[in-house]
């Protein structure tokens, strides 16, 4: 394995962990805002660094495009579609949540 | 090829999301994990060497009709008249009967299991001959050999079933309407903004599938689905389609991909050239005319599809012949 | 066991949970999900018999016919769900078992 | 043996009805209309066409796309299939001639009622001919997955035509004939993916070459036969059809019990007798035979039960059925009863197309004048509508078995069947079936026998229903008459022995 | 001549065609059904004729169309067959004229002669059939023809009657039919020859061959009304008398015993019969029939019933006399065919008579009715004394040669059967009589005749007499070769080949 691979390998490292935070936040967060934002934060933060890690691992210039295409997709369609649940979800009538 | 690790987790999951899918409580649940499961089979898919069905799989057979369930769900829960508690499960002689079944379903599965045991090792199929009269096919990627050159048969009858739905969809909506009301949504800007980003993005990401599929995974289908995709999010964002089956247009692009596909089999036909037998010199073009006119029908046919069975097609209740703008 | 034997057997049991959900869950959203199951399954099974060649190339038969299947069992989706909003809308229930007592009631 | 031929109408008698069924779609109801009777006809005379074809000059083959089989998908064209195809455009021809009546603007009825049958017609003829198109490509087709699809189309056609109506009745027995149909088809496509994974062939013909007895083979033909058992509506798995068959448009009943249903049984006649001739057992043979007994008997008397007349003729749909499945046992036997089973079998099958479609149509016709179906309610109905009642009386001839009928032929053949092969008990079950049957058929006629009730309002039926009505009751009487033309037609290339068909024990 | 083995068919189709070419026509339309009627009928009698004139120079006609896989539809003109026929032919001509008259001015008539050529021409297609399937065939369309006949009048009892009807003769039909396809599988299509085939059938399957024997007179019976079957006739009688009249004389009932004949002589055949003795049961279930139906005729009051009970016994006549082994009980048997055919069918047209111009249908309303009604009565009165035995009337001939049969071959009880049926034939017919002529009516007053039997009274009136003196001419010219009891002679002789 080159140095190339093991910086790949950290990338992808500190993606899943990111992953891992978003689900966690998903679980145990108290209402649906607040998970919406843990989830699209790591969703677009671990999606990001996994696909720097990929990229770094193909060494391809052509695919690396590729795969920060994918990343920009992704990211403008999570916004969205998180923004548009967080409105549905005031437009019914949950009142985010507050600390007692 | 020997197991890997991936597969023997995949496996495993792949059974427990399907089963957990239809025993889960909530509706919306069962939904949700079907789309998951339909994206975790297309990683089994790959795994399988069989790209093609996975590009399949995740835009139509998970994305998709997870949409048409979602907004079929969705619609019911709106139109609700009374709140009823229905049993999830049937009522009669439920424990007994449920025993029976699964004892019944666990033997079959074992029957089943064992006798692909006895299955010979390694059966060529037809590997070799494609490969051999790829070729001649005027294409590359020996699916779409096989789709559309091969078994093109089997592919004008499956545009056939699809037009075929497509009138059936009409056809029960055509007759005492139902009178659903659609309420008035608005159109929300940030959703707006992102298919102006999308729509073009789309229609070149389809239009690349559509090219791509001589030779690599892709193809009509695939094509059809993704600017599906795009006009089912533009229908549940607000910007009204005219489903009016009365103008001549709209049953002109229902049409055009079975239709088109039927006439140039027919025309190719005659003297000693068998039906759907392209000459080779042309096939590579017809293909990709055939290919090309289904995506349009593909696409449009799915949308209808999608409005079908979540309320929005609503034609002939009201004079919603005309095409509304972007309410933004 | 090789992979094409172990998805092939994950494919029927995916179908066999499939069928048992087709009988046993009343709702018809939950009875349509069986049916996209059972066809899940029968596909996987196709797919990875298709896989076992020794030669590495997988047959692109089966491929083709899952692609058709897939289209077909889309269609029956929306075909089915259209029917199944109609009844909703003209009984206001979404099972065999409710409409069928709904009208044992009316008739009562 | 089969040769290839060049000649391309066996691709029309296919892609035409695809074709108008298109057209009728784009060209809306009254075009249509004509788009579709004008297609029936011209069906009629291109089957009768090859027909003629194959009866001179034998079997043939046809590969489309040029891709002969293994590689691609063959059309086979021989006795049976032709037979099929022809019965489906005769009875085809019928349905289309009462449709076009039935959905035409009815005098005396009220518009927004007027309005709900136009709309009724526009999608009937779509779909109709996407029905007749899919069963077209099954009948001619000899690759099993391409005969997936076309089960497919037809059923899918099928389930709309059924929903057609629009009513609650109407979608609830659409919905459930969606869930079964389609439970057939998956179960139907395991087998013949079980099939690939063990031949890597797909055409009739070539498995019938490759196929060994063995597990394998054992599972693929329960898992194809439990699926095409599920879509003929065979005893257990019955309950479906009656719903669907009955409260369906009057054509539409008429497609659902003369066509749709005959199409699943050739496909299971063609694969039992052709492709898996090697690999069958016999036992399981007896139970398909047991269960027709069960249907036949249990269909009769459910028949019997019913107030409604379309209720009635739809329960009488399962019992036939269970006669037809009688062709499996009794093919099990010596050599010389097999050629009566199957004939029997395959003519029982084509004249009750004949018989049941004749009496949905009188049935609408019925439905259409009186705006009901109840049995009880069919007082003075000869003398009024003697014309719907002569061809219901012609129909129910050949449900019950009478000569000369098409029934009668069929029966006979069956029952002698069973006499050669010495499986009595199934005569005796024939006999008690025509019995039955007539007990449910006199059971209407004679109501309408008795004086009428003076005063009852009727609208008046378009003769064009009418007639079409009586011709194919004729139709079902000549069956009977003419029983040779189609016998000999069966005999090219059939799979049993037919040497010995006059034979006898001596 | 090749045409002329069209003639069997061309007779058939005489009725069969003017049956349909009926059901066209409208309601109104008297005049046209009625000449079409009487037309066809007087043809078909020309027709008849002539196959006569064939058959007795020694031609044979053969019709033969191919149904399927060796089964033929053969119609065949045989002696025995054209005693059939010609009776057929003629009694439908006069019934038609009689029926002309007595449904005038009701409805349905299309259907009621529609309906009424196609039972005549089931008739001859059963008279003419040359193998069991072909018999078979128009066995079966008899039931279906006759039975919107029967339920004619649209009733509740009516469409009762017709429902016992069907039930009866279709499990006739069906039994029929087990048993021919059996048959056929033994033997192959079984065509009629004299003196049989089936004795070249190996001595293994003899015993399947004697059930299938009883399955097929069980068959027959039905129709025949032999006794244990015989419960649709008497029902049977709420039909209009031309019906009646048709069903016991000429169609149904004959047609079950024509099948038994059929089945002993030329499927069977004599010697094999006796081979096998099965025809000792047949004479024993023929003689309980007789003795039974004249018992139950005497208790019955209402006259068409008393008659209907009357065909149960008489029908049986033949079937003994087939089965009474020997050349002469045979020609009793066969000759009696014609003759209670002839007299049955003058009582039957007598009762509708006293019906329609005196609104009688019971005996005890009959005192004095031979001052209104005289003809009638006259007829009525040659009839039953034919019926009884009487010389010279028709059935003397009949009784005669049956006793003179039964002598022949010793059978003695068969003789102490005879004379006490003819015995309680006296019984129940000569009350009516002695009533009809002698007993004043102690009733109220007579109110004159019915205006509908004044207005349709040569209709009515001409049939009843013509086959009245028909018996009274068959029994006193039954010495002559055209007589019937001559050409069943020929017919004997033929079968028994000597």
């Amino acid at each position: 394995m080159s140095v190339n691979d093991y910086i790949s390998v950290f990338f992808i490292g500190v993606g899943v962990m990111f992953f891992i935070a978003g689900i966690l936040g998903v679980l145990r967060f108290p209402d649906i805002y607040s998970r919406l934002h843990a989830l699209t934060k790591a969703d677009n933060l671990g999606l990001g660094f996994i696909i720097l890690g990929l990229a770094l691992g193909i060494g391809e210039i052509s695919m690396a495009l590729k795969l920060l295409f994918i990343w920009v997709v992704v990211i403008i369609s999570s916004a969205t579609s998180c923004y548009l649940i967080a409105r549905a979800a005031l437009r019914m009538g949950i009142v985010p949540w507050r600390k007692l | 090829m020997n197991i890997n690790i991936f597969d023997l987790l995949l496996a495993p999951t792949l059974i427990f999301l399907a089963w957990q899918m239809l025993r889960a409580r909530d509706l919306l649940v069962s939904i949700v994990l079907f789309i998951i499961f339909g994206v975790l089979v297309s990683l089994a898919w790959v795994q399988l060497q069989a790209p093609d069905i996975a590009l399949v799989e995740a835009v139509i057979g998970s994305a998709l009709t997870g949409a048409l369930f979602l907004g079929c769900l969705g619609h019911m829960e709106s139109h609700r008249k009374k709140i009823v508690i229905e049993k999830i499960k049937i009522s009669k002689g439920s424990k007994v009967y449920d025993c029976f079944l699964s004892v019944l379903v666990i033997s079959m599965g074992s029957i089943l299991s064992w006798s692909v045991l006895t299955l010979p090792k390694n059966v060529l199929g037809l590997t070799d001959k494609i490969q051999s009269a790829l070729a001649k096919s005027g294409v590359e990627n020996p699916v779409t050999a096989v789709i559309l050159n091969f078994r093109g048969y089997d592919t004008l009858l499956e545009m056939g079933v699809l037009f075929l739905v497509v009138v059936s969809v009409y056809a029960l909506h055509a007759i005492e309407p139902v009178s659903i009301k659609i309420q008035p949504r608005q159109a929300s800007r940030v959703l707006i903004a992102f298919l102006h980003i999308l729509t073009p993005l789309m229609i070149l990401v389809a239009f690349y599938l559509l090219l791509v599929g001589g030779h690599a995974p892709g193809g009509a289908f695939q094509a059809g689905a993704m600017l599906a995709g795009v006009g089912i999010l533009m229908l549940v964002g607000g910007v009204a389609f005219s489903f009016n089956v009365e103008r001549w247009v709209l049953r002109f692009i229902y049409v055009i991909g079975f239709g088109s596909f039927l006439l140039i089999g027919l025309g190719v036909m005659g003297g000693e050239r068998n039906f759907l037998e392209y000459p080779e010199y042309l096939s590579k073009k017809l293909i990709f005319l055939i290919e090309f006119l289904a995506t349009i029908s593909i696409s449009f046919i799915l949308v209808t599809l999608f409005a079908g069975c979540s309320g929005f097609l609503n034609y002939g209740k009201s004079n919603s012949g005309t095409v509304r703008g972007v309410s933004a | 066991m090789s992979t094409a034997i172990l998805y092939s057997i994950t494919g029927i049991i995916i179908f066999t949970v499939g069928l048992r959900g087709l009988v046993i869950y009343t709702h018809f959203l939950r009875k349509v999900l069986a049916i996209n199951v059972m066809g899940t399954g029968i596909f996987m099974f196709l797919i990875a018999l298709a896989n076992r060649n020794s030669n590495g190339m997988p047959d692109p038969i089966p491929h083709a016919m899952v692609l058709t299947g897939i289209v077909v069992a889309v269609s029956a989706t929306a075909f089915i769900l259209a029917l199944v909003v109609r009844l909703h809308a003209a009984t206001g229930h979404t099972s065999f078992e409710a409409i069928h007592n709904d009208d044992r009631g009316a008739k009562l | 043996m089969t040769q290839i031929i060049a000649s391309h109408a066996s691709v029309w008698t296919i892609m035409l009805p695809f074709l108008s069924g298109v057209l009728c779609f784009m060209a809306g109801r009254r075009i249509g209309t004509l788009i579709g009777v004008v297609t029936a006809f011209i069906l009629t005379i291109l089957t009768l066409n090859l027909g003629v074809s194959v009866f001179q000059s034998g079997p043939s083959r046809y590969a489309i796309g040029g891709w002969s089989s293994p590689l691609g998908i063959d059309i086979h064209l021989d006795g049976l299939s032709v037979l099929m195809l022809g019965f489906t455009a005769i009875v085809g021809t019928c349905i289309s001639m009462y449709a076009f009546g039935y959905f035409k603007d009815r005098k005396g009825l009220k518009k927004e009622k007027n309005k709900h049958y136009a709309k009724m017609g526009t999608y009937f003829w779509p779909l109709w001919f996407f029905a007749w198109g899919g069963l077209n490509v099954l009948f001619l087709s000899s690759d099993i997955f391409n005969i997936y699809v076309a089960l497919e189309i037809v059923s899918f056609s099928a389930i709309a035509l059924v929903a057609l109506k629009g009513s609650v009745d109407a979608l609830l027995s659409a919905t459930r004939y969606f869930f079964l149909t389609l439970l057939g088809s998956l179960v139907y496509l395991f087998g013949v993916g079980f099939l690939y994974s063990a031949y890597g062939v797909l055409d009739l013909g070539l498995l019938e070459t490759v196929i060994r007895p063995g597990m394998i083979s054992t599972v693929a033909i329960t898992l194809m036969t439990l699926g095409l058992i599920i879509k003929t509506a065979l005893f257990p798995i019955h309950f479906w059809l009656p719903p669907a068959h009955a409260n369906a448009p009057a054509p539409v009943s008429a497609i659902l019990s003369g066509l749709v249903v005959m199409g699943s049984f050739y496909l299971l006649v063609r694969l039992w007798f052709e492709t898996f001739t090697g690999v069958i057992m016999p036992v399981a043979g007896q139970l398909l035979g047991v269960l027709g007994a069960i249907a036949i008997l249990g269909g009769a008397l459910q028949a019997l039960r019913q107030s409604r007349l379309k209720m009635m003729l739809a329960y009488s749909t399962v019992a036939q059925i269970g006669y037809m499945f009688l062709l499996f046992p009794l093919l099990a036997g010596n050599s010389i009863g097999q050629g009566f089973a199957w004939g029997g079998g395959i003519y029982f099958s084509i004249s009750h197309a004949c018989a049941k479609a004749a009496a949905f149509m009188v049935a609408g016709s019925i439905m259409y004048a009186l705006g009901h179906d109840r049995i009880k309610d069919f007082r003075g109905l000869a003398q009024r509508f003697p014309i719907g009642v002569f061809a219901f009386a012609l129909a129910g001839m050949s449900l019950m078995g009478l000569p000369p009928s098409g029934g009668f032929i069929g029966k006979w053949m069956l029952l002698k069947a069973a006499m050669l092969t010495g499986q009595w008990w199934y005569a005796l079950l024939i006999v008690a079936g025509s019995i039955l049957a007539a007990c449910y058929i006199f059971r209407v006629l004679e109501i309408t026998l008795k004086a009428a009730n003076p005063g009852e309002k009727a609208l008046h039926i378009p003769l064009r229903m009418q007639l079409s009505s009586l011709a194919m009751s004729f139709f079902a009487i000549l069956l009977g008459l003419a029983a040779t033309i189609p016998l000999e037609i069966l005999k090219i290339d059939s799979p049993v022995f037919f040497q010995s068909m006059e034979g006898f024990i001596k | 001549m090749i045409m002329s083995n069209w003639l069997p068919l061309f007779i058939l189709m005489t009725s069969f065609l003017t049956g349909i070419a009926i059901f066209f026509l409208r309601e109104e339309n008297h005049s046209t059904r009625s000449f079409l009627n009487i037309f066809n009928a007087v043809l078909k009698i020309f027709l008849v004729g002539l196959l006569m004139w064939g058959v007795f120079n020694g031609h044979v006609y053969e019709f033969r169309f191919p149904l399927f896989l060796g089964f033929d539809i053969v119609l065949n003109a045989d002696s025995l067959s054209l005693l059939f026929v010609c009776l057929s032919a003629i009694l439908w001509l006069l019934t038609t004229i009689y029926a002309i008259g007595y449904l005038k001015g009701t409805s349905n008539q299309s259907r009621f002669f529609g309906f009424f050529s196609l039972c005549v021409s089931a008739t001859t297609g059963i008279a003419l059939a040359g193998n069991l399937f072909t018999l078979l065939v128009f066995y079966e369309f008899l039931t279906l023809t006759t039975y919107p006949l029967v339920v004619h009048k649209g009733t509740k009892e009516a469409v009762k009657a017709g429902r016992v009807y069907l039930m009866y003769t279709l499990l006739g039909g069906a039994v029929l039919f087990f048993a021919m396809v059996w048959l056929s599988s033994l033997a192959g299509p079984a065509d009629f020859t004299e003196r049989g085939i089936l004795s070249s059938v190996a001595t293994e399957y003899h015993p399947q061959i004697i059930i299938i024997f009883f399955l097929l007179i069980l068959g027959f019976g039905v129709k025949a009304a032999l006794v244990p079957l015989h419960g649709w006739l008497p029902k049977a009688m709420v039909a209009p008398a031309p019906v009646s009249a048709l069903l016991h004389a000429v169609a149904v009932v004959k047609a079950g015993a024509f099948g038994i004949i059929r089945v002993v002589y030329d499927l069977y055949g004599i010697e094999f019969c006796q081979q096998l003795k099965i025809l000792q049961g047949l004479a024993i279930m023929a003689a309980i029939t007789i003795i039974y139906g004249s018992i139950r005729a005497l208790f019955q009051d209402d006259l068409k019933r008393r008659l209907a009970y009357s065909t149960v016994s008489q029908v049986s006549y033949i079937i003994l006399g087939v089965a009474a082994i020997g050349p002469i009980a045979t020609i009793g048997g066969i000759v009696h065919l014609v003759h209670q055919g002839i007299m049955k069918i003058t009582l039957f047209f007598c009762a509708g008579n006293l019906a329609e111009g005196m609104n009688i249908s019971r005996i005890s309303e009959m005192n004095g009715v031979g001052r209104h009604m005289p003809w009638t009565m006259g007829a009525f009165t040659i009839a039953a004394l034919g019926m009884i035995g009487v010389p010279p009337m028709a059935g003397f001939i009949s009784k005669w040669y049956l006793g003179m049969g039964a002598l022949q071959s010793s059978q003695l009880w068969i003789v102490l059967v005879l004379l006490l049926s003819s015995l309680l034939n006296a019984a129940y017919f000569l009350p009516i009589i002695y009533a009809a002529w002698f007993k004043d009516s102690k009733e109220v007053s007579f109110q004159g005749l019915t205006t509908k039997w004044t207005q349709n009274r040569r209709y009515l009136l001409y049939p009843p007499l013509v086959t009245a003196g028909l018996t009274l001419l068959m029994g006193i010219f039954a010495g002559l070769p055209f007589s019937p009891l001559g050409w069943v002679k020929l017919i004997t002789l033929r079968e028994y080949g000597h």
